[in-house]
């Protein structure tokens, strides 16, 4: 367990790293040379997360009695191989530990014990009236899954970078800061206290606002780099306040304190927790691109395309999602998740998820589709979180931090062959080309679509099961959500590939596969977007092939049981139907778009057959009717009138409200400072000083200069004194 | 004691309206001429008083120095010797108004204050002799300083009023 | 004989000093209405020192005869040098200090 | 505790040494002038060296208490007495004067600003060192008051002489200023030595600030002690500068050469912060509670109120003077909630601004040396220009908008969080709401900072500088800025290293105060 315990050397690597590079690159190492320190720290720091995911297995399938957590009062155990039924059984569930849950193991709930996180802490950073906290670190299954998601997305990118920002001009930094970034957020996910957690949510902040105006000599650019900062900053005004709100509540900083409190006593401050629940949504909103604070993540797209890969896509924007699945029991609580059959955060995820989706088809750039396809993955994250589908959503968040990292290194592949365009008008025809793309990229369309058995298909299918069954009530409107956009990401994903891969290539030039630093990386990835899904397989998937005991890893071991058993927190019986329904939806997004952007093929053929046999008339009038209404009632209007729209409201109405409010509070502050400051405030004081001018004009005439003057003023004033004295002595 | 106090009402009543006459007299060579009388009328009042020795330092330095000394003063600045300039300022309602209040305030505070405490008349009587025993003995100090005062004015206004 | 009697002509003396010195533009008529509030005090001291039974408000009367002789010389002289560089001694005329 | 042997002089050696140095110096001749620096230099930095021995000397475990205490007779007429000690209030901000002080030196070594005269300049600094490091030890009111005041004219004459375009104006509006709000300061002081008693009633007519504090205005009314907070609010808060007293600040630091610039903003503020803690609070506990939600509020109004005006600045140095305004409402934001924590994220606050504006006004220095300009509009490209410098501008930037891992963080997000839980007798509601509004001027702050550099240092290098031959960041800035920088990052990452000092003398205060607000 040596690892678990100081998992703190994890972000030192990469920190050391970036200390190297950035001071001792250029002159000892050599500007061409520093990615070799960069791979090599990310290296260990695979190799060091690895270990430490293999140690936290093996505490949660041997626990050493001092990991084991008792708990007076807890939920029951709510593994698949129980009734289905958890409605109120959590309330009073008093069963001792071990009795309880001794058959978890081939359900996928947790083990019998609940494993406790491990928590180390170092020096002392704070004291502070009395109240003293260390810095340490926190490490449970989920700060080691996304140690791993971190680490293995960090490290391909870095390798991958080698050749895509080759003679960059600021090679040196962007390594630099690429180390900065994996350090961030090594520290982010082991935080050990929310003050911890808020320094390492600014400091992926800050690495994202420096790697996004990589490119700085373009104002877009900085633009850019500058929207995704002050964006983030708005978020977080809720973030400092929920988490002082928190902390106001608990007294105390440590996030395993606070975790326990709440599900050792899921009613008390109700209140106190929705408020910091609400406030840390917006952090969420802000962070994790989610429904209104979304607009910063396709402007990101300015940075380096890896960088998207990295952090706008894999890892820095599920800070928002890890959030809140470290603290969910203040979400879980705040939010009444497992009571209600709507409620914020889940309406947030799934609007965005929404809203994410319909975007993605209106847009020309390949980079954007991918990052509005982000947007609303996240909120299908989010959205999970929100239906109190905990596992699903860290499942979701570690497929989708594969394929999603796959399809951004694979549209870089593509501008990288077509000469630094992301335009997909003057793509096409590309699949022949780049043939190592072209498969990487539709493995990972297809998993992120939810094509069976990619890993994606899981995930989704997973979360989609999590709306429909609920813990309490289930939430149907998440569920329609969730089913449109599992239509809608196939269409928008299909249609993609139209238009970079097939067809005739619209661009000047000749088209290049990319070397091989770029192709292995994606292929390793493509290959995480298959497999992925094994990591959570259900367990029927597995029975027939004797293998149940591999069934829902990433519940056992990820989820920290120990907090939200408090909560009660439920797992559904996989379902076959919904899974069929999942993919239906699927592949029907998919043949819808093949359908449409295939047209001149199909209705080619349809008047062939017009013109010759006349018996399927009414079949062909139905298919011809069908098309007609794919064509210019479903897909047009969610292509042009309901795309166009939300990408109007969201270029005019939010942008624009983000911009006004820049500008409005630029023109207040320039009102205030020209009538307020230099009119008011500092005018008073110049008509104090004016006063004090023509009271002096006064007293000049007092001031005559005349002796005589001065002496009735001396003998009259002294005579007014002695009056004054002999009155009131 | 009545004599005493015709006396003083006949030499009070001397040097107040003389001293009045002296700050609104038109002439200035008369108004030296009233501050002899007030001086004059001091004197009388120092022998009244018992004081002696101060009454006749009063009449020689007073009288027969100071007042010669305005009198050149008068006398180079060719003062005009008649009404030709104007004597009293604009200003002197603003003077009177100040010197009334003080009086007022000074007479008003000693009534308050004396009210109709008696002249001791029964005390000692300092003679001349116990005047310079006193100045050359216990006063030695301020006295050797006010003689070193006198020099200082001394060459002061023979450098001020040199003609180079 | 009231104490008073001495006091109040003291005063009134010296009222009329201050309003000669406030009053007068002449330069030598300032400088002889200041005597008179220097004779003012010395009645006070005189007085004074017959009520207290001591010999010292003599002694103080004449020095302050004797300063009031030094003040007037120089206080003279200084009147002559202004008339001789402004040919005059009216203390209107004196206004340097003008704010 | 009463100091023995070497202890018992080394503090007021701190004090005096640069003031030493510049009675040396003015007795050399202009011509020396080598010389003549290194007098100031050498006796700035056997300050220097004095503070850090007491820094090593200094018995952390008792930082509550005074420590290398003085006491001697002075003005026996009005029992004041030259008392000076050192607590863990005091030493870091000592440490920060010292330290700012050889750096300013160094950084102007050899290009002291129009009209010349480094003789005269490097007196001055040295002075206005003595009274800066004076007014931080010593522990006697009127010892204090003529510290505080001995800052004064050093600074008037620094801005006057050697500023910008308007520096008569702006140095005449800043000495009156404070004037003003030193002359209501002494009458409170006044106040306080004739109305202070002791616990059994007694009048105590002292000035000394230790029995002072002990007895925590037991003796006066809360009227009066109302009033009298009010005398040394204004004392203090003209000085730090709360809203709306702050507009002689951004025409004193726009027109002040940089190193007086540096020094304002890196210590002189400081003075009336330290003035609250030290003083008002402690001695008013009454007065500090009524006073406190007030206080709050303006510290609110000056945050979101300096944010704004920081939008609408086209000059870059007026930007970070208003940017002061702003990040000085989140030190008495602190203040004013009465806390422990409120009070030492204050402290830190204090020290943290110090660095950082410090770092933003000798960036600003160098650039308009190098460019002849601080119009934003007119410069650009800065990190093509001179990337050194750019990457600097960029560093202290991120930590004036409250980095965490660097230390502007520590100042505000500790204040923030202590309003929520404001001391007692405070109203938590109030204060809660001035919370949201501190937490909404962190964005602001982040706004008009990224704005700034993006149009500083992002982009091509205007044309109009393409053929300047401008050189990037030089040896003595080096030595001058890599202090700030280095403590802007030791104090980011181990923010304990102030929290640990300040702390026991905070809890003293707060404690008597919260002993006077639940006695009632």
């Amino acid at each position: 367990m040596w690892m678990l315990e100081n998992a703190f050397l994890i972000p030192l690597v990469p920190a050391i790293s970036f200390v190297v590079i950035l001071f001792f690159g250029k002159r000892f190492i050599g500007a061409n040379r520093v990615h070799i320190v960069g791979i090599t720290a990310l290296g260990l720091v695979w190799v060091l997360s690895a270990v430490a995911a293999f140690q936290w297995t093996q505490r949660v399938e041997n626990p050493s009695p001092d990991a084991i957590v008792e708990m007076a009062t807890h939920g029951g155990d709510h593994g698949d191989d129980h009734d289905a039924d958890h409605g109120d059984d959590h309330d009073a569930d008093l069963a001792v530990v071990s009795t309880d849950h001794s058959g978890g193991e081939h359900g996928g709930g947790h083990s019998s014990p609940l494993i406790g996180p491990v928590i180390s802490t170092f020096s002392q950073w704070w004291s502070n009236g009395g109240i003293e906290f260390a810095v340490g670190t926190l490490v449970d299954g989920l700060t080691v899954l996304l140690l791993i998601v971190v680490a293995s997305i960090s490290l391909l990118v870095h390798i991958y970078s080698t050749e895509y920002v080759k003679d960059d001009r600021r090679y040196v930094h962007y390594y630099a800061f690429l180390s900065l970034f994996t350090a961030a957020m090594l520290f982010f996910v082991m935080a050990q206290n929310i003050v911890q957690l808020i320094v390492g949510w600014e400091l992926v902040g800050v690495c994202s606002f420096v790697l996004i105006g990589h490119w700085w000599e373009e104002k877009p650019n900085t633009d850019a780099a500058l929207k995704a900062f002050l964006t983030n900053r708005v978020g977080d005004i809720g973030l400092l306040v929920g988490m002082i709100v928190l902390w106001g509540t608990f007294q105390t900083f440590d996030i395993d304190a606070i975790n326990t409190l709440i599900s050792a006593d899921p009613g008390a401050h109700h209140l106190a927790l929705l408020v910091a629940a609400c406030c840390l949504m917006a952090a969420v909103a802000s962070k994790s691109g989610q429904f209104p604070l979304h607009t910063w993540l396709p402007d990101a797209m300015a940075g380096p395309t890896p960088v998207s890969a990295l952090i706008h896509a894999a890892t820095m924007v599920v800070a928002g999602v890890y959030m809140i699945a470290r603290l969910y029991p203040v979400f879980y609580e705040g939010l009444s998740i497992g009571t209600s059959s709507i409620n914020l955060m889940a309406f947030i995820g799934g609007f965005t998820a929404l809203i994410g989706a319909g975007l993605a088809f209106a847009q020309w750039d390949i980079k954007k589709v991918l990052a509005y396809s982000t947007v609303s993955q996240l909120g299908y994250m989010v959205m999970a979180l929100g239906v109190g589908a905990w596992t699903a959503a860290i499942f979701h968040l570690f497929t989708h931090a594969f394929f999603k990292a796959c399809l951004f290194l694979g549209a870089g592949s593509v501008s990288h062959a077509a000469h630094h365009t992301f335009d997909m008008r003057k793509m096409g025809g590309l699949k022949k080309a780049m043939p190592h793309t072209y498969r990487t990229f539709v493995i990972a369309s297809l998993a992120l679509a939810g094509i069976f058995p990619f890993a994606g298909f899981w995930s989704k299918d997973e979360i989609l099961l999590g709306s429909l069954v609920g813990q309490k009530n289930s939430y149907p409107l998440m569920l329609i959500f969730g089913c449109a956009v599992a239509f809608m990401t196939a269409a928008y994903m299909t249609r993609v590939i139209w238009y970079t891969f097939h067809g005739e290539f619209r661009g000047h030039g000749q088209p290049h596969e990319s070397p091989k630093m770029m192709t292995v990386p994606l292929w390793i990835l493509a290959g995480m977007a298959v497999l992925g899904g094994v990591f959570n397989l259900p367990g029927p998937v597995l029975e027939p092939f004797g293998l149940e005991g591999l069934a829902h890893r990433i519940q056992t071991y990820a989820e920290p049981s120990v907090y939200l058993s408090g909560l009660g927190i439920s797992h559904p019986d996989p379902s076959l139907n919904m899974a069929l329904v999942g993919l239906a939806l699927a592949v029907s997004g998919i043949l819808v778009t093949y359908l449409y952007y295939w047209r001149r093929i199909g209705l080619h053929g349809l008047t062939e057959r017009n013109s010759y046999a006349k018996n399927g008339y009414t079949f062909l009038e139905n298919k011809y009717y069908l098309d007609h209404l794919y064509n210019d009632v479903i897909v047009k209007t969610v292509k042009r009138p309901i795309a166009n729209w939300a990408n109007r409201v969201n270029q005019n109405v939010l942008d624009r409200a983000v911009d006004k409010a820049g500008e409005t509070a630029r023109d207040t502050g320039r009102w205030i400072y020209k009538w307020v400051d230099q009119g008011v405030i500092d005018g008073s004081v110049n008509a104090a000083a004016r006063g004090a001018d023509s009271s002096g004009e006064g007293l000049r005439v007092i001031q005559s200069g005349k002796v005589q003057n001065y002496g009735q003023l001396l003998f009259g004033s002294a005579a007014v004194l002695a009056i004054v004295f002999v009155i009131v002595v | 004691m009545v004599a005493q106090n015709i006396f003083f009402g006949i030499i009070a009543a001397i040097v107040i309206v003389s001293a009045l006459r002296m700050v609104t007299t038109r002439n200035i060579v008369h108004a030296a001429l009233y501050l002899v009388a007030v001086l004059g009328g001091l004197g009388a009042l120092y022998i009244l008083l018992t004081a002696e020795f101060v009454a006749t330092t009063q009449v020689l330095v007073y009288i027969g120095a100071v007042m010669v000394l305005f009198l050149f003063g008068i006398m180079l600045t060719k003062a005009p010797l008649g009404n030709v300039m104007e004597m009293t300022g604009a200003q002197w309602p603003i003077a009177a108004v100040v010197s009334v209040l003080l009086g007022g305030v000074t007479i008003c505070s000693l009534m308050d204050h004396f009210g109709s405490d008696r002249l001791v008349t029964d005390g000692p009587i300092f003679r001349t002799a116990d005047v310079s025993d006193e100045v050359f003995s216990t006063y030695i100090i301020p006295f050797e300083a006010i003689s070193v005062l006198l020099l200082a004015a001394l060459i002061g206004a023979i450098v001020l009023a040199r003609k180079d | 004989m009231l104490l008073n009697q001495f006091l109040i002509l003291g005063a009134l003396l010296f009222s009329v000093g201050v309003y000669g010195v406030l009053a007068r533009r002449n330069g030598v008529m300032v400088l002889m209405s200041i005597e008179l509030m220097l004779n003012a005090v010395n009645i006070n001291l005189v007085v004074f020192g017959v009520q207290h039974g001591v010999v010292s408000g003599q002694v103080f009367a004449l020095f302050v005869i004797a300063v009031a002789a030094a003040e007037v010389g120089v206080g003279l002289a200084i009147v002559l040098l202004l008339y001789r560089n402004r040919t005059s001694i009216d203390v209107e005329d004196f206004d340097l200090m003008r704010g | 505790m009463e100091a023995t042997g070497f202890d018992t002089w080394v503090l007021s050696l701190a004090v005096f040494l640069p003031l030493v140095g510049a009675l040396v110096m003015m007795v050399i001749p202009k011509a020396y002038e080598a010389e003549m620096k290194l007098v100031a230099l050498g006796s700035s930095l056997a300050a220097l060296a004095v503070g850090v021995y007491l820094a090593f000397q200094f018995d952390y475990g008792a930082a509550g208490n005074l420590q290398f205490v003085v006491d001697k007779g002075w003005i026996d007429v009005i029992n004041s007495r030259y008392i000076v000690g050192l607590d863990g209030l005091s030493l870091p901000l000592l440490l920060l004067s010292l330290v700012v002080v050889p750096l300013c030196l160094i950084y102007s070594w050899n290009h002291v600003p129009e009209p010349g005269n480094t003789k005269a300049f490097f007196i001055l600094l040295l002075i206005l060192s003595t009274g800066m490091n004076g007014t931080f030890v010593s522990q006697d009111m009127i010892l204090f008051f003529v510290f505080f005041e001995v800052v004064l004219l050093p600074m008037y004459f620094l801005i006057g002489v050697w500023g910008g375009e308007e520096r008569r104006y702006a140095s005449l509006k800043f000495f009156l200023y404070t004037l003003f709000g030193s002359a209501l300061m002494i009458i409170s002081f006044l106040a306080l030595f004739f109305l202070s008693k002791d616990s059994s009633g007694e009048l105590l007519h002292t000035f000394d600030m230790r029995v002072l504090s002990d007895v925590a205005g037991v003796g006066i009314v809360k009227s009066t002690q109302v009033w009298i907070f009010a005398g040394l609010f204004m004392g203090f808060g003209i000085k730090v500068p709360m809203f709306p007293f702050h507009t002689w600040l951004p025409d004193a630091h726009t027109q002040a050469p940089t190193v007086g610039s540096v020094i304002l903003a890196a210590v002189l503020l400081k003075l009336g912060t330290y003035g609250f803690v030290r003083i008002a609070i402690p001695f008013l506990p009454e007065g500090a509670i009524a006073w406190a939600p007030w206080i709050g509020l303006l510290a609110v109004i000056g945050i979101i109120y300096g944010a704004l005006a920081c939008l609408a600045q086209t000059d870059m140095k007026r930007l970070i003077a208003f940017s002061s305004v702003a990040h000085m409402g989140f030190v008495m934001l602190g203040i004013s909630t009465l806390t422990d924590f409120g009070i030492n994220a204050a402290v830190f606050g204090m020290i943290a601004h110090g660095l950082i504006t410090g770092m933003l006004f000798f960036v600003a220095g160098s650039v308009k040396e190098r460019f002849h300009t601080l119009e934003i509009s007119r410069l650009g490209g800065l990190l093509k220009s001179v990337p050194r410098m750019g990457w600097i501008l960029g560093f202290a930037s991120m930590a004036s908008l409250g980095l965490p891992g660097l230390a502007g963080f520590w100042g505000e997000f500790p204040a923030i969080l202590s309003a929520y839980n404001p001391g007692a007798g405070l109203p938590e509601e109030t204060f809660r709401t001035y919370m949201v509004i501190a937490a909404l001027g962190t964005v602001l702050a982040a706004g008009y900072l990224l704005w700034l550099y993006q149009r500083t240092a992002f982009g091509e290098p205007p044309e109009e500088f393409a053929d300047y031959e401008i050189d990037d960041v030089n040896r003595f800035e080096w030595i001058a800025w890599t202090p700030f920088l280095v403590g802007i990052l030791l104090f980011g990452i181990w923010p304990n290293l102030i929290f640990n000092v300040t702390d026991d003398v905070v809890t003293g205060i707060t404690a008597s105060v919260e002993a006077i607000a639940t006695g009632r």
